[in-house]
């Protein structure tokens, strides 16, 4: 009976997270636009494409990888997600936290890519491997402010427990690690940059280089997925990113809670779209060489400020 | 007897490919398009405005037929308020715009375009030259009639059309998919033999398979 | 060029280093070593030699001489080996002269006789088997020199045999006397004459068979060939 | 009991008459001739005897019936008759090495040659000074003469160059004699004292015993002997190799009583110079017995060094230390110079003709592998012994000059040994001679009885710890079965074995051994697959096997480093099983023995064990000297890879057969993680002052990073493996020198699971090479829809690698990463976390260029992997998979070993795991990982609607279509662009070093040899400068 | 310091210097040779004692008065034995020359560096 509770409302929970990440991402397109001078679609639109890809008639496979590269994918969201605590001391957006650590989170983010990888590694196109070998360069280069960030964190709180370091943040807005800890969320938030793969940093979908990279073959349902999932992941690693660095999203109010949530990942959502809209793309290796250099070095700071000062 | 009946069938129903040499053949798949039929009617309605909703561009352009398209792109026009974006692959896109002229040479990419978006898809046919050849109407080297060779869903004529009858042109589309009438895919399906003798009649080089999944 | 200085070098060194404190501190010495004391006093009556060195060369340090023998003999062996057999031997452009014929044949009986001589006599007097033998050797020289021809197998034997005598003699030694190469195994005679000495007179005498014969092996082994 | 005078006596007897006796028959002269060798032999054989297990005093023989000093006396003792027996053996089967050419020869060589053996008895016998330098003559005469044994135009030349260096140090040693007389007033050895010479009386000593040393070819002044060894006859020139240089050899150790003590360090220093220069100029040597040659004078360098450095050391060290280099030198030097004989070619890259012969080849290792040092044969047990002498007497520099020069040894040796036998045969093969052979097989036989003598007799080893050899020899003996039957009851012989050692003492012992038994026992599956028969390989899979066991149940230093290098060899030689490993496995073992020198230096610095327990158990209550860690961690870090020593393991890996890479990287490379554990055991109670740990611990995370990307570059799917290996094992080092409790439970767990998924891995790469006959991963493809199998396992496989949960590699870098911050290693932990975000790149690569992507046209009618290669694979995976999903069974035990030396840090409640800094629930998260994979699934296949499958070309190709699978194939130089992003860093800079190491060793080698120019008169003026230098450096 | 034995040490140098600048073969044998010579000179004057005569037991020398008389026996019986032994190995010198000759026809040293490092 607890399980199927649990279940229930992890249904919920990743149907609230979908939704709002689909949502943000319709923003998103809209702000583009504004920038542009420009209408732009429906916010609801991501909604309207996702029914779009999934109704396709015919789909194309190239084989059980290709059929299950998109399930990983969407695997490696859900997981991703599940495992972060959403709201703090929320039964039903707590989800499954108990499964482990920030660490387990991280690591969950790679579940995803690995499966996408694999599965458009199947596709035999040559701009999917092409996509895929940027994604995970930028990856590991991305990879390593973060990580110096967590680490500084996880000093900083001496705790690898998402709930633990959001409790940690409790009080005042200057509890929050943006103000105790500004270094690592220095090196975190540009790491964030690229991991949505806005510009500069959008050299794996590149649409002028390699147009959309890994997903070329994509079509229909598959695709469908894959844009479910874009949404569920943006939102996951916004709460992540919020839980770490801005005070997660508590409230006794469940719905306030909520809504403390959409408004931060809102907030750190447009940063990088901020960045995004006003910056041209990097070369691949150009955006490896950034992360490894200014970020690596502030997250190094982080770590000696918090470890030794 | 049955058994053979059933091999013969399903002999039939795979293309032979014979433009391709030997050892290429194993690479492409040899099946045949085959009618799909729509789901039940609300459902199909539901979709169907979706679909209208959200078209994913492929967009075709020899000649000064594309030059229109990318004003509507800009924030003057900005195309996509009605749901309309270009998409880099065909796989993933449901309109294809012939822009322009189609040469022999360019008709071979246009049929193998079309044939690897995966239906339901619309096809506009963008131009004086695209629909009956324009003022190329006597070349030696380029198609009159683009609808010959793929099925179209909706003509855009002039010379070229401003964008503001390639807006009009593309809610005549949404209008026509909203009812259900497009349906150019299965009709591809349907009169595959008859479409495939066109192509072939005017493409020589044929090094493809029949129908390029 | 640099090889001549560091020659230079080196040599100065050696002399300057090693040479010259040698030479400064090694005086005469002034009385005998205690070894050679015991000699003195008693080599005469161990052996019944009367000249100590021979005493010492033959008994004493007679496994020296023995080994001295063998290293000539090896010299022979080597350079015969080397040399390689004989397939015809040279014959001079124009034969020896008449004086050098007569010469040769007149001292050849003279010059073996005197070899023998010496090396019969090597217990009493300054001399002995090597001296003897290269006596003898040169006279055999000086039938090369005028181009007669001995077989030189005759040497062979010669010098095989004598070798093995002076080694059966000296295993005697460890069966009659008192270990090997000990001239007692003969009576010491009478000091001073000609068949004293046990065996030392006969070990001198074939040492100068076989060092005279083992010189004229080196003497016909580089004798020029055709 | 026939008195040795008789040995002279005969010999000269015989040598006086011999041509007179041939001029009858050449038979009678051989009859006897050989029998007089053989009479020497028995002689000194009874005596020998005698001496050795009867007790009888050492024997004086007067001459001419007087007591020394008055007249000359030979002495026999137990040392003169050990070297007579041998010098007088080797000297009899030289003679009848050289049968056939003394048949035909001139008698004078018969002559010569016995007059030389004699001239060696009398040597070594004679304790008088004037009658040595006879002897000497006689010995350097008849040398001399048998120098031009070939009559070539060469020999005579060197036969030359010899004579004047001859003449020059015996005027020394005339002049040093009858100085010594000055001063002494006596020429007996036993009754002058060093006390009877004054200040400038030392001189004369100098004279006399530079005179020797120069005899010895000390380095540089023994350019005529080089020109000797390969010039002369192998017959002759091994006679001089050895008897001459061990008769010698024994004069200067008779000599050494009167020596002063200043004499004897700079002698004993000149020796290992020697020793280390001759090592290193061999390096450019071509030449198969000039090679030999300046090993020759190696050794007797070493030799006399060895004399000098024991002189006040136990007796039964002496006879270890002394008594087996001279042993090893005899035989090997001999062996090798008559193989030279056999197998007449100049240029040691003709020696491949050896394979022709199977006996002859093994001869050969047998030889090489003594002669470098190799346990079990008895230069092995001398050198350990001598460096734990040299350690104790505080002698570094001379020690590290040895072990120097003793590397420079392998080099050249199994340089030689690896172009015998892998390049290509292009000489012809001679015809065998069965004199020849005969001989030489003798000497392999004395090899292997002293090797085991001195296990047996002198350290008494207990039969497991010969096992390993006794496997190759059990192997050896059953070689003709097909290799499926070998391989079964190799199989088999593993897990009795496994059964045999498996109540350990220990839980930590009972970790490894499942690593090292049970893991090997898997992998020996996939070698099921050969066919025909794998001649040679299973015995040393085996010996390595047991070899890997040994070690978690050795109890002392020695018998661990016994183990250790017959695990070295036994994988050298599987390695080298490779086609193209040549170099490969040359350099794994030129940096395996130099790991093994350290580690041996480090053993000897270690303090004594108490008791009879496994090294696990006993190194917890000793303290290790700093200097004893560093250099065992080296030695341990160099075997499993770390930075900047790493550039043998992935050509090694790479070069290998197919399903050995898998043995190397799974299992050996834990040897040495092992390895480093022994020293961290210790370590936990006696940390030192300075905390090597840390530095080492920065290697191993720089090793992990640096060997990531290393991967990534790769095209080889081996060697982008055999990188990953070394990035794993550098987690893993890094891990144990934490020395806490998370740390050391993480290292054991990515351990275990790294020996699983690498297995996995590289016999799936085994079998896809098997397949495909290629290693290139550009060149495969698509290969998902031919091999799904293999595919699922390498899928498997990179998640476990990768750490993505739910897949067991994500609990170890979960604990890797609490162990290393809650450690307070921050860095290395930021470093970590780049490390395994770069092995996604390799890992993908891997997994794409060979199973997705295109499938090229001649793989399209390829098969799945057999069934050999499968089985292996899905054993590992099952035990991946089990871990996965149930982590206690492996964290609790692991948890377990580690509360043995630490208070636990971690608290397992269920299935959770809590540490101080989170919590990680593995079951949970399979899972929900299960959950989140499942219910897309669904909605995919609700979704879908029609799915068309496609082919491989079926691809949107910009409105073409591809050109052709090879074109269409992504995968090759798939990272330029990180590699473009990393810029100078990206440049191979430690290949570069050691490149650049291995030129500079090299060059200086041939700057250095340049000094033998060839000219006798050069060498005259060595030997002059040489005495003058010595003399000035001993300060006489 | 006596001069017999400067002498003799002077030879050798001599010697030495021949041996090591002289190009021809027979001159650097010929070198051996002065060395040898100076070496039997060295000998010889170890045994000398000024003064007394040669140790052979005759009229003028007595057996009992013997070790007062005569100079030190046995460096003249060393010399013997070296100076055979020197006579051995120079003949064998001679003869590799002669072979060599008979070779390569020539006689200078630096003829014959054909192996070398």
């Amino acid at each position: 009976m607890d399980i199927i509770i649990r279940i229930l409302y992890a249904v919920i929970s990743i149907l609230v997270a979908t939704v709002w990440g689909l949502t943000l991402t319709g923003i998103v397109r809209k702000i583009y636009a504004r920038v542009h001078g420009r209408f732009g679609p429906p916010v609801w639109q991501p909604f309207l494409d996702i029914i779009q890809t999934h109704s396709r008639r015919v789909a194309i496979s190239h084989g059980y990888m290709f059929f299950l590269g998109p399930v990983f994918r969407f695997a490696g969201g859900l997981g991703t997600y599940l495992f972060i605590p959403v709201i703090l001391g929320s039964t039903v957006f707590g989800n499954f936290s108990m499964g482990g650590d920030v660490l387990l989170v991280m690591y969950f983010i790679f579940f995803g890519q690995l499966g996408m990888a694999l599965g458009a590694g199947e596709g035999g196109h040559p701009y999917s491997p092409m996509g895929i070998a940027r994604g995970l360069s930028q990856m590991s280069a991305f990879e390593v402010p973060f990580s110096l960030a967590i680490i500084s964190v996880a000093i900083q709180y001496h705790s690898l427990n998402i709930t633990t370091i959001v409790q940690a943040q409790q009080g005042s807005i200057l509890n929050w690690t943006l103000f105790t800890n500004p270094l690592a969320v220095i090196a975190a938030m540009i790491s964030l940059l690229g991991m949505n793969g806005h510009a500069p940093f959008s050299i794996v979908m590149a649409p002028q280089e390699i147009p959309i990279g890994p997903p070329i073959e994509m079509n229909g349902s598959f695709l469908g997925i894959l844009q479910t999932n874009r949404g569920l992941f943006a939102a996951a690693k916004l709460i992540l990113f919020m839980n770490l660095f801005f005070g997660g999203a508590a409230h006794p109010n469940i719905l306030v809670a909520l809504l403390i949530m959409m408004i931060k990942t809102f907030f750190i959502y447009m940063f990088s779209v901020f960045v995004g809209a006003s910056f041209p793309r990097f070369r691949p290796e150009q955006s490896f060489r950034f992360f490894l250099k200014w970020p690596t070095a502030i997250g190094i700071l982080a770590i000696l400020y918090i470890a030794y000062l | 007897m049955e058994k053979k009946d059933l091999n013969e069938i399903e002999k039939e129903m795979k293309l032979a490919n014979e433009g391709l040499p030997e050892k290429e053949r194993i690479l492409f798949s040899d099946a045949r398009p085959s009618r799909v039929e729509p789901l039940n009617k609300y459902l199909e309605q539901f979709v169907n405005w979706a679909r209208a909703r959200s078209l994913w561009l492929l967009a075709f352009g020899t000649g000064c037929g594309a030059t229109e398209l990318r004003p509507l792109m800009t924030s003057r026009f900005d195309v996509s308020r009605f749901g309309i974006a270009g998409r880099p692959t065909p796989r993933q896109a449901s309109v294809f715009i012939i822009g322009g002229y189609a040469s022999i040479k360019t008709i071979k990419r246009i049929v193998r375009s079309y044939e690897q978006m995966q239906g339901p898809k619309y096809v506009i046919a963008l131009g004086s030259c695209t629909i009956n050849g324009g003022m190329y109407y006597d070349s030696y080297n380029t198609i009159n009639r683009i609808d010959y060779y793929i099925p179209v869903d909706t003509y855009i004529a002039g010379c070229m059309p401003r964008p503001e009858a390639l807006i009009a042109g593309f809610n005549r589309l949404k209008e026509k998919i909203q009812k259900g009438e497009c349906d150019g895919m299965n009709k591809y399906a349907d009169n595959f033999d008859w479409y495939k003798k066109n192509q072939k009649q005017i493409i020589k080089d044929w090094n493809m398979p029949d129908y390029n999944w | 060029m640099i090889k001549q200085v560091l020659s230079l070098v080196a040599i100065v060194l050696l002399a300057a280093l090693i040479f010259a404190p040698m030479l400064i501190n090694t005086p005469l010495h002034t009385s005998l070593t205690p070894l050679a004391n015991y000699y003195a006093t008693q080599g005469a009556d161990d052996l019944g030699a009367p000249n100590l060195v021979t005493a010492i060369v033959v008994t004493y340090r007679g496994l020296d001489t023995l080994g001295e023998v063998t290293v000539l003999f090896i010299a022979t062996a080597g350079i015969g080996f080397l040399m390689g057999k004989k397939k015809k031997l040279i014959t001079p452009k124009r034969p020896a002269s008449e004086l050098l014929q007569n010469g040769a044949s007149f001292l050849l009986p003279i010059i073996i006789l005197f070899g023998v001589y010496i090396f019969m006599h090597g217990h009493l007097t300054p001399g002995g088997g090597f001296q003897g033998g290269v006596v003898i050797a040169s006279g055999i020289l000086f039938m090369m020199l005028i181009n007669q021809d001995w077989s030189h197998n005759v040497f062979l034997f010669l010098e095989s045999f004598s070798g093995f005598f002076y080694v059966t003699i000296g295993a005697l030694g460890i069966v009659l006397a008192g270990g090997f190469l000990d001239n007692r195994i003969l009576p010491l005679g009478t000091f001073g004459t000609i068949f004293s000495a046990g065996a030392i007179p006969l070990i001198y005498s074939l040492i100068g068979l076989k060092v005279g014969t083992e010189l004229v092996g080196i003497l016909h082994a580089m004798r020029g060939e055709e | 009991m026939v008195s040795p005078i008789y040995i002279l006596i005969l010999s000269l007897a015989i040598g006086f008459l011999l041509s007179v006796i041939d001029k009858t028959n050449r038979k009678f002269s051989l009859t006897a001739f050989y029998g007089v060798l053989t009479f020497n032999v028995l002689v000194i054989a009874d005596w020998f005897y005698r001496f050795l297990f009867l007790g009888v005093p050492t024997l004086t023989i007067n001459t001419a019936g007087f007591r020394a000093p008055v007249s000359i006396n030979l002495q026999l003792g137990v040392q003169e008759s050990f070297v007579l027996l041998f010098t007088n053996l080797i000297g009899l089967f030289a003679a009848i090495f050289l049968y056939k050419k003394f048949k035909e020869s001139n008698i004078s060589s018969l002559t010569l040659y016995l007059i030389l053996i004699m001239g060696v008895n009398g040597l070594v016998m004679t304790r008088d000074l004037f009658n040595m330098y006879v002897f000497l003559e006689i010995l350097s005469i008849s040398t001399y003469s048998l120098t031009s044994f070939g009559k070539t135009g060469k020999s005579l030349s060197a036969g030359f160059k010899y004579m004047l260096a001859g003449v020059t140090a015996s005027t020394f040693f005339l002049l040093g004699v009858v100085f010594i007389y000055y001063f002494s007033g006596n020429l007996n050895i036993d009754f002058i004292q060093a006390s009877q010479f004054t200040n400038y009386g030392s001189i004369a000593l100098f004279l006399l015993s530079i005179a020797i040393f120069i005899e010895l070819k000390p380095f540089p002044a023994n350019g005529w002997a080089l020109d000797v060894y390969e010039a002369v006859d192998s017959g002759i020139v091994s006679v001089i190799a050895v008897v001459n240089s061990a008769a010698i050899l024994f004069l200067f150790y008779k000599i050494m009583p009167i020596l002063p003590e200043r004499f004897l360090n700079v002698f004993g220093i000149a020796g290992v110079i020697t020793f280390l220069f001759s090592n290193m100029l061999a390096l450019k040597q071509k030449k198969a017995k000039r090679l030999l040659g300046y090993s020759s004078i190696g050794q007797v360098g070493l030799l006399v060094a060895s004399l000098v450095f024991t002189a006040n050391a136990p007796q039964h060290l002496i006879y270890l230390i002394v008594g087996g280099f001279f042993i090893n030198h005899l035989i090997s030097k001999a062996g090798l110079f008559w193989l030279s004989g056999i197998v007449k070619h100049e240029n040691i890259s003709d020696w491949n003709v050896l394979r022709g012969n199977r006996s002859l080849l093994i001869l050969f290792g047998i030889f090489l592998f003594a002669l470098a040092g190799i346990p079990p044969f008895a230069g092995f047990w001398a050198k350990w012994e001598l460096v734990k002498l040299l350690v104790h007497s505080k002698m570094l520099f001379a020690l590290s000059a040895i072990l120097l020069g003793s590397l420079f040894e392998i080099i050249f040796l199994f340089r030689w040994f690896t172009l015998t036998v892998k390049s290509d045969i292009a000489a012809t093969i001679p015809r065998w001679d069965a004199s020849k052979i005969f001989s030489t097989s003798f000497l392999g036989v004395i090899a292997i009885f002293f090797a085991a003598m001195i296990m047996k007799v002198y350290y008494g080893f207990s039969l497991i710890h010969i096992l390993p050899v006794l496997a190759v020899l059990v192997i050896d003996i059953i070689d003709f079965l097909p290799s499926k039957v070998k391989g079964l009851l190799s199989l088999l012989a593993v897990l009795a074995y496994g059964y045999y050692i498996y109540p350990f003492e220990s839980n930590i012992q009972l970790f490894f051994g499942i690593i090292f038994i049970v893991g090997s026992a898997v992998n020996i599956i996939s070698t099921l697959n050969r066919t025909g028969k794998s001649e040679g390989f299973y015995g040393f899979l085996l010996m390595m096997i047991f070899s890997f066991g040994n070690l978690i149940i050795a109890t002392n230093y020695l018998e661990f480093f016994l183990t250790w290098e017959f695990m070295t060899i036994s994988s050298f030689l599987l390695i080298l099983r490779g086609k193209q490993a040549q170099k490969a496995s040359l350099m794994y073992m030129i940096f395996s023995t130099a790991g093994a020198y350290l580690m041996m230096v480090g053993f000897a610095f270690a303090p004594q064990l108490m008791g009879n327990s496994p090294l696990v158990i006993s190194l917890a209550n000793v303290q290790l000297p700093l200097i004893s860690i560093i250099l065992l961690s080296i030695g341990f870090m160099i075997k499993s890879g770390s930075l900047g020593v790493h550039i043998w393991l992935p050509e090694a890996h790479a070069e290998a057969e197919a399903d050995v890479s898998s043995f190397i990287s799974a299992i050996l490379l834990k040897a040495g993680v092992f390895g480093l554990l022994l020293v961290g055991i210790s370590y936990v109670k006696f940390a030192p002052s300075f905390d090597i740990f840390y530095w080492v611990g920065w290697i191993g995370v720089l090793t992990a990073i640096v060997g990531a990307f290393l991967a990534s570059f790769q095209e080889d799917a081996k060697r982008l493996l055999a990188y990953s290996s070394m990035s794993q094992v550098g987690y893993i080092v890094a891990a144990i020198a934490m020395v806490s409790h998370l740390g050391w439970v993480s290292a054991l767990y990515l351990a275990f699971n790294h020996m699983m998924f690498k297995s996995a891995l590289f016999i799936a790469v085994a079998g896809i090479y098997y397949r495909t006959h290629t290693r290139n991963m550009y060149e495969m493809g698509g290969l998902i829809k031919k091999m799904p199998l293999s595919y699922i396992t390498v899928l498997i496989s990179i998640i476990a690698v990768s750490g993505v949960p739910p897949l067991s590699g994500f609990g170890a870098k979960w604990l890797i990463y609490t162990a290393f911050i809650s450690n307070g290693w921050y860095l290395q932990a930021g470093v970590l976390f780049f490390a395994s975000a770069v092995s996604f790149l390799y890992l993908y690569r891997i997994i794409h260029s060979i199973f997705l992507g295109q499938l090229k046209y001649e793989h399209q009618d390829i098969k799945e992997a057999p069934v050999w290669f499968i089985i292996p694979q899905y054993i590992f995976l099952g035990g991946i998979m089990a871990i996965s999903a149930f982590p206690n069974l492996i964290i609790k035990p692991l948890n377990k070993i580690a509360m043995h030396y630490f208070g636990s840090s971690i608290r397992i409640d269920g299935y959770s795991i809590f540490s101080e800094l989170g919590h990680w629930d593995g079951h949970v998260v399979m899972l929900v990982t299960m959950g989140a994979f499942i219910v897309p699934l669904l909605i995919l296949l609700l979704l879908v609607g029609k799915t068309q499958k496609v082919k491989q070309f079926n691809i949107v190709y910009a409105a073409e279509r591809p050109e052709s699978p090879q074109t269409t194939h992504v995968a090759h130089n798939m990272y330029a662009h990180y590699r473009k992003a990393l810029g100078g860093w990206g440049k191979p800079r430690i290949w570069n070093f050691w490149h650049s190491a291995s030129e500079w060793t090299h060059s200086l080698a041939d700057y250095f040899r340049h000094i033998y120019t060839g000219n006798g008169q050069t060498y005259v003026l060595h030997i002059i400068l040489y005495v003058v230098v010595i003399y000035i450096v001993m300060g006489v | 310091m006596n001069l017999v034995m400067t002498l003799g040490f002077l030879l050798v140098i001599i010697g030495l210097w021949a041996m090591l600048t002289q190009k021809n073969l027979i001159k650097i044998i010929i070198g051996f040779s002065i060395i040898d010579t100076g070496v039997h000179l060295i000998i010889v004057s170890i045994g000398y004692i000024k003064g007394r005569t040669a140790p052979i037991l005759d009229a003028s020398v007595s057996v009992a008065d013997a070790a007062n008389k005569i100079v030190d026996p046995i460096p003249s019986a060393l010399v013997l034995t070296a100076i055979v032994i020197g006579l051995a190995v120079t003949a064998l010198m001679l003869t590799f020359v002669i072979k060599l000759y008979q070779k390569n026809k020539s006689l200078s040293i630096d003829d014959y560096q054909e192996l070398k490092w």
